[in-house]
């Protein structure tokens, strides 16, 4: 009787390893895929912890299945058992081997940890800033001047240094395919190392609860070859279109002028808001909704049912034809 | 209560411990003293780790006058001798003896009180307050608390004053009165370090 | 204030109206009510009951907040609770799981069964310990107001600053948060130094430390925890208070300060707390696995050393909760190698309980199906333990739902399995009744079955990279169906939770009358006095002659424990109305803080140091009874 | 507890020159951490480790003979101070350090 139940649990257990075998997430956002070195160093880690356990769980289970089975009472049994107080040998020996699974686990985790948090030579690094909002990300390339937000570009191969700044909460910047998280804090200055080994877009994460939109603080890195980069980064570092081609950009400028400018250019300092000089390369629309005219005119009209908690304010004053400046506008900043 | 039959009848020598209650009041004191440590602990390290972020307000160096803390100090740790004093005049069920010690003990830790409150209204003159920046918030936590204590136990001693003289040196007085020289002491040692760590390493730096 | 002026005149207009209308007698009938015995008692027993009947009532609000997460997290995009609201939910489920039902639950069995296991009448302060449940009781109902008063908080259970300061949680729900803990949190330091002193100085003569029962070893740790982590917290929620209600500047970075410092000071006292509740299960567990083994429990000396280790790491280990925090590799690698460290005595626990049941003669009574259920889940939440204390690991797991799975691993399958098996195994001597055994089993397989459906899926869920605390989810990465089976998975624990409080109310309506010795293979003292026991316990004090102290009786072939007292009256502590009317000021006081009403404020503290003072100057001897009359011993 | 009573009631009374002499040293060590403050007699280096002994020497003299921890059957009050100023030690550094 004892036995079937156990075989339940084992069959539930089983039924979900199962369902769970046939997948490893998915390849752009799962710590089990990794892309990049660090990701892979710390799976190593995880395979390595979870082996070792796992002996130590089926030790256990074997002896615990075999003593429910061995000693459970049986119909009219009536036994006194022995009043053993202990054993001083199998007292020692599950300590110590314990001990030295525990220092096989260890030497390579302080390895690890040294090893991660070595920063690579910096003429062969690029270097990005890292500015986690409520909710959105900024990114800055000091050796090139450009700043973008919520998409983060980078060349395949190299050693990226990311310095994370933190202006407002506590924020946490994770990009599970390439490297486990640092957290964004507020008046320091945290480092993280990150490489992709191929080229492909990842998905990154705000993992510290931040807020009422802290579920959708979503970015993406695109790691591409050194020349799709570079072609990348000169096309940013031009300077945005100056003249508008029709008369309803123009119209949108001057709209764009009038309402966004106090934040989406940074002229307020207690309020900043993305930068939106190359808004029309982004593929997401507040790093949620995909890039297209239809998802920016509810963004638009209402942030608050898209990203709860954004400061982004309703545009909802504008009549039909001056929304479709304004997004032609933004649409023309490439 | 199960051993109350062992509060012997002859005369013990430490009345705050010669009933089972006294003995529990003893050591359940002396447990919160522990607590209290880390409580202390946590404000210290506080302290320590926000005492230079004064912005534009003045520093540690610039603001403290160790003259005043001198004699503050001096107050402090002599309070703490009389208070012993005193426990030893309980001891001896000497009501008359143990009362006056008692009331220097007050005296002493009112002038504290009042140097201190002095020297607040002093740094708040010059611009250092609880809002002014962090070393201001975390300065005045750690200090006030030790004030609050200060004060808390000022208003404790004076209960217990009141009672002893109405109902004597008791195996039940006793006790409570044992345990509030025990706070006044720990008082006196969080002030050690609060001069230690605050006053002298400010100046220091 | 007005609000609570009319609700007071409201009860006092109730009790009047159920004791028989306002007359000159009426303060007569109401001290002599059943109700005012139970808001005035300092018995030990009834305190813990009343401990569990207001921990069982905030496990089932924190389950609630937690089954409308799961429902929320059913599919991706779903729009049941989101942003703030679900915010709230999140930070109130792990707030009152962890402050309002766990820890009073403990306390209700160590209150229930610490004082009879080591043969003491009465705590070392009936008073203190009546104090202590009512301070917890306010501030429990004060967080919870929250809900209707302007919004619950919503920064999490770890309300980190930065998020929790004025600035970015306007609204009073932090407030809440922090007067709330603050008052309830007075309340059980105030219990743990109740128990540590109770159990040095009221132990019955022969009853040494070696010879203590494995749950009174652990509930004196656990004290031990208590008195030294929650002076941190008392001092973090000081300083979030004084930032939010006072603008003063530890934790706003723009004026010089740092919200590390919070995740410092949360820490110190929030990993100690995981001790807190998780120690008292070992104890549970231990006691049960011997008693249904019905053999003595392995290698009793290792467990309590194991033990006291647990206790003393879990000072030292705090900051594997901030790997990424950036505080570099050194620390991390200390702080990494310390936390390891304690997996050494976890293990050498459950290595004794398995050899406690070696050679034993298993039941499988409902409280041992709870410890057997628990070994193979809490081995599982310390395997994952093991793999989150390293951190280059750690990096990844960080805030994702692998760390949701294994701490409810080692909270739902460590303790509240630990307190479901105390609950049903010392029920009878708590209530004089059995349990039923049938909706007991049922209770523990729906619950089993539902706790492993709802939390092993998450591991996959956090390394698949969903984070934490989040209210939706990407679609086509394949979190859907993993969240689809959690969520689920919930409907087993309800239904559980369901055959619980049905079988509750069904035992106390006809249950069965339990003997004194209730499973029959009682080893403690507990068992060697009726159930429930009179008022003052022991009618004589026991004579302690080794570990197991009824066991060694029973195979000297003696009935009962022999006296080491003649027979005589027995001194008991009054009641006291003072304990709950101190609460009540600090309530009123946290309230007024609360809303920023300064007067409200003051009233309150005034009325808790008129509290103090009445206090201090009340010399009440208590009364005495007599044994040899049981009428006037049992009121229950 | 029987055996710990009648520790209680064999307790010595005391004499009050302990506690005057060990005034006598606290006032001593606060005077030299106040000197060796404002005075160079003590290389920089050596001012904040010399502060925190004298403070400590202080608690020390404080807890046994003010507090009384050098009498019998104090053991208990000891091993919680004592446990107490070891966790006080380690959340300060703790913090401290961040």
């Amino acid at each position: 009787m004892e036995r079937l139940r156990i075989w339940r649990i084992g069959l539930l257990i089983s039924l979900v390893m199962i369902l769970l075998a046939g997948c490893s997430g998915d390849p752009t956002l799962s710590v089990l895929d990794p892309k990049g070195s660090a990701a892979k160093i710390q799976l190593n880690l995880i395979y390595w912890s979870l082996g070792l356990m796992t002996v130590v769980f089926v030790i256990v289970i074997t002896i615990f299945v075999y003593v429910l089975v061995r000693y459970r009472k049986r119909k009219g049994q009536d036994r006194m058992p022995e009043q053993v107080h202990g054993s001083t040998k199998l007292e020692i020996i599950w300590t110590v081997i314990p001990i030295a699974a525990l220092i096989a686990l260890a030497i390579p985790t302080v390895q690890y940890t040294f090893d991660l948090a070595e920063a690579p030579p910096a003429e062969e690094t690029v270097i990005i800033d890292v500015t986690g909002y409520q909710f959105w990300w900024e990114f800055k390339y000091p050796q090139y001047g450009i700043t973008t937000a919520q998409e983060v570009h980078i060349p395949v191969g190299k050693k990226i240094l990311f310095r994370v700044h933190g202006k407002d909460v506590l924020h946490s910047f994770w990009v599970p395919s390439l490297g486990g998280k640092v957290d964004v804090v507020p008046g320091r200055v945290n480092t993280v190392i990150l490489d992709a080994k191929e080229a492909g877009v990842y998905q990154g994460k705000c993992a510290e609860l931040c807020g009422s939109g802290h579920a959708l603080m979503d970015f993406k890195v695109f790691a591409k070859n050194q020349a799709d980069f570079d072609k990348w980064k000169d096309q940013m570092k031009q300077p945005a279109p100056t003249v508008a081609t029709t008369s309803s950009e123009a119209n949108g400028e001057k709209i764009f002028q009038q309402n966004c400018i106090g934040c989406h250019a940074g002229v307020n300092p207690n309020i900043q808001g993305p930068n939106l000089n190359k808004f029309a390369t982004r593929t997401t629309i507040a790093g949620v909704l995909p890039h297209n005219d239809e998802n920016l005119k509810i963004w638009l009209r209402n942030p608050q049912s898209v990203k709860p908690g954004t400061l982004m304010p309703k545009i909802d004053y504008l009549n039909k034809d001056e929304l479709n400046d304004l997004i032609k506008y933004l649409d023309s900043r490439k | 209560m199960a051993n109350q039959t062992n509060s012997s009848t002859e005369m013990p020598n430490h009345l705050e411990t010669a009933t089972f209650d006294g003995k529990n009041k003893v050591l359940g004191f002396w447990l919160f003293l522990g607590a209290e440590t880390v409580l202390f602990a946590c404000l210290f390290g506080t302290y320590l780790a926000l005492r230079n972020q004064s912005l534009e307000g003045p520093t540690t160096q610039e603001l403290f006058d160790l003259k005043l803390v001198a004699l503050a100090t001096a107050l402090l740790l002599t309070s703490s001798l009389t208070s012993v004093l005193a426990m030893i005049k309980m001891n001896e069920r000497n009501l008359k003896g143990m009362v006056t010690w008692l009331v220097i003990t007050l005296v002493l830790g009112l002038a504290f009180l009042v140097l201190e409150i002095y020297e607040f209204l002093h740094y708040i003159h010059e611009g250092h307050t609880f809002m002014s920046s962090a070393f201001g918030s975390s300065f005045y936590a750690l200090v006030g608390t030790h004030g609050a204590h200060v004060t808390f136990g000022i208003i404790w001693i004076i209960t217990l004053i009141a009672q002893a003289i109405r109902r004597g040196i008791t195996t039940e007085t006793a006790p409570k009165l044992f345990v509030s020289s025990l706070y006044w002491h720990f008082i006196d040692v969080v002030w050690v370090f609060i001069f230690t760590l605050v006053y002298l390493l400010g100046k220091v730096g | 204030m007005p609000t609570l002026i009319v609700l007071l005149v409201l009860a006092l207009f109730l009790a009047a109206i159920f004791t028989g209308g306002y007359n000159k007698q009426f303060f007569e009938r109401v001290r002599s009510s059943r109700t005012w015995d139970w808001l005035t008692t300092v018995d030990h027993k009834k305190i813990g009951i009343l401990y569990l009947m207001a921990g069982l009532f905030f496990f089932i609000i924190g389950g609630i907040e937690a089954t409308l997460m799961r429902l929320q997290l059913f599919a991706p995009g779903n729009e049941l609770f989101v942003g703030r609201t679900f915010n709230e939910l999140l930070t109130m489920h792990g707030t009152t799981m962890i402050f309002l039902a766990a820890m009073p639950l403990i306390f209700a069995i160590m209150n229930a069964v610490v004082p009879l296991q080591i043969g003491a009448r009465d705590v070392a302060f009936p008073f203190l310990n009546s104090l202590g449940f009512w301070l917890f009781f306010f501030g429990g109902l004060l967080l919870n107001l929250s809900w209707i008063f302007g919004g619950a908080p919503d920064a999490g259970w770890t309300s980190y600053t930065g998020l929790a300061l004025n600035e970015y949680s306007p609204g009073p729900g932090v407030d809440f948060y922090v007067l709330g803990l603050q008052i309830s949190g007075i309340g059980t330091l105030i219990g743990g130094l109740n128990f540590l002193v109770t159990i040095i100085n009221m132990r019955a003569p022969g009853m040494t430390f070696l010879r203590l029962p494995l749950f009174t070893w652990t509930a004196f740790v656990t004290s031990g925890l208590i008195l030294f982590a929650f002076p941190a917290l008392t001092v973090a929620l000081l300083m979030l208070m004084f930032d939010r209600l006072f603008g003063s500047n530890f934790f706003d970075y723009t004026m010089g300060g740092s919200t590390v410092i919070w995740e410092h000071l949360f820490w110190i006292f929030g990993h100690p707390e995981v001790y807190i509740v998780i120690l008292p299960a070992f104890g549970i567990m231990s006691d049960v696995i011997s008693t249904f083994s019905k053999k003595r429990l392995f290698g009793y000396n290792s467990m309590v050393f194991a033990t006291v280790l647990i206790g003393f790491l879990g000072f030292m280990v705090w900051v594997h909760h901030m790997f990424t925090v950036g505080l570099g590799p050194i620390t991390n690698s200390v702080f990494a190698v310390a936390t390891m460290a304690i997996a050494v005595p976890t293990g050498i626990k459950v290595f004794n309980w398995l050899f406690t049941m070696w050679g034993g003669e298993i039941q499988f009574k409902t409280p041992m199906l709870w410890a057997v259920g628990f070994i193979p889940t809490f081995v599982l939440g310390g395997m994952t333990g093991v793999m989150l204390a390293l951190p280059p690991a750690d990096y990844q797991y960080q805030d994702s739902y692998f760390v949701v799975a294994h701490f409810h691993y080692v909270l739902v399958g460590g303790t509240v399995f630990g307190l479901f098996a105390g609950i049903y195994y010392w029920w009878p001597k708590m209530f004089g009744q059995m349990l039923s055994e049938r909706l007991g089993k049922w209770h523990f397989w729906t619950f089993l079955i539902g706790f492993h459906l709802t939390f092993f899926p998450q591991h996959f869920l956090g390394l698949f990279g969903m984070p934490r605390r989040v209210f939706t989810y990407q679609t086509n990465v394949g979190l859907e169906r993993i969240n689809e089976i959690s969520t689920i998975g919930v409907a087993g624990m309800v239904i559980g939770t369901i055959f619980f409080l049905i079988n509750i109310v069904y035992t106390l309506r006809k249950g069965k009358k339990a003997e004194a010795d209730a499973w029959g293979l009682g080893r403690t003292l507990e068992w060697s006095i009726p159930s429930p026991p009179p008022e003052y316990n022991f009618a004589q004090t026991p004579l302690v002659r080794g570990f197991d102290a009824l066991w060694v009786e029973k195979e000297a072939g003696n009935k009962s424990m022999t006296p080491s007292e003649p027979l005589g009256s027995i001194h008991m502590p009054s009641p006291s109305y003072i304990p709950i009317l101190m609460s009540i000021g600090f309530f009123i006081a946290g309230f007024g803080f609360i809303v920023r009403g300064i007067p409200a404020a003051a009233i309150g503290l005034v009325v808790v140091f008129a509290a103090l003072f009445l206090r201090s100057f009340d010399y009440d001897h208590g009364y005495h009874v007599e044994p040899e009359d049981p009428e006037k011993g049992g009121k229950e | 507890m029987a055996k710990e009573n009648n520790q209680a009631i064999s307790r010595k009374p005391e004499s009050a020159v302990k506690h005057i002499l060990s005034f006598v040293l606290m006032i001593a060590f606060t005077a030299a951490a106040f000197y060796i403050v404002v005075s160079d007699v003590v290389p920089s280096g050596w001012v904040i480790p010399l502060l925190l002994v004298f403070a400590a020497i202080q608690v020390f003299l404080q807890l046994f003979t003010f507090m009384h921890l050098d009498q019998k059957g104090t053991a208990f009050y000891t091993f919680f101070m004592i446990a107490g100023i070891f966790i006080a030690v380690i959340s300060a550094v703790g913090i401290l350090l961040m």
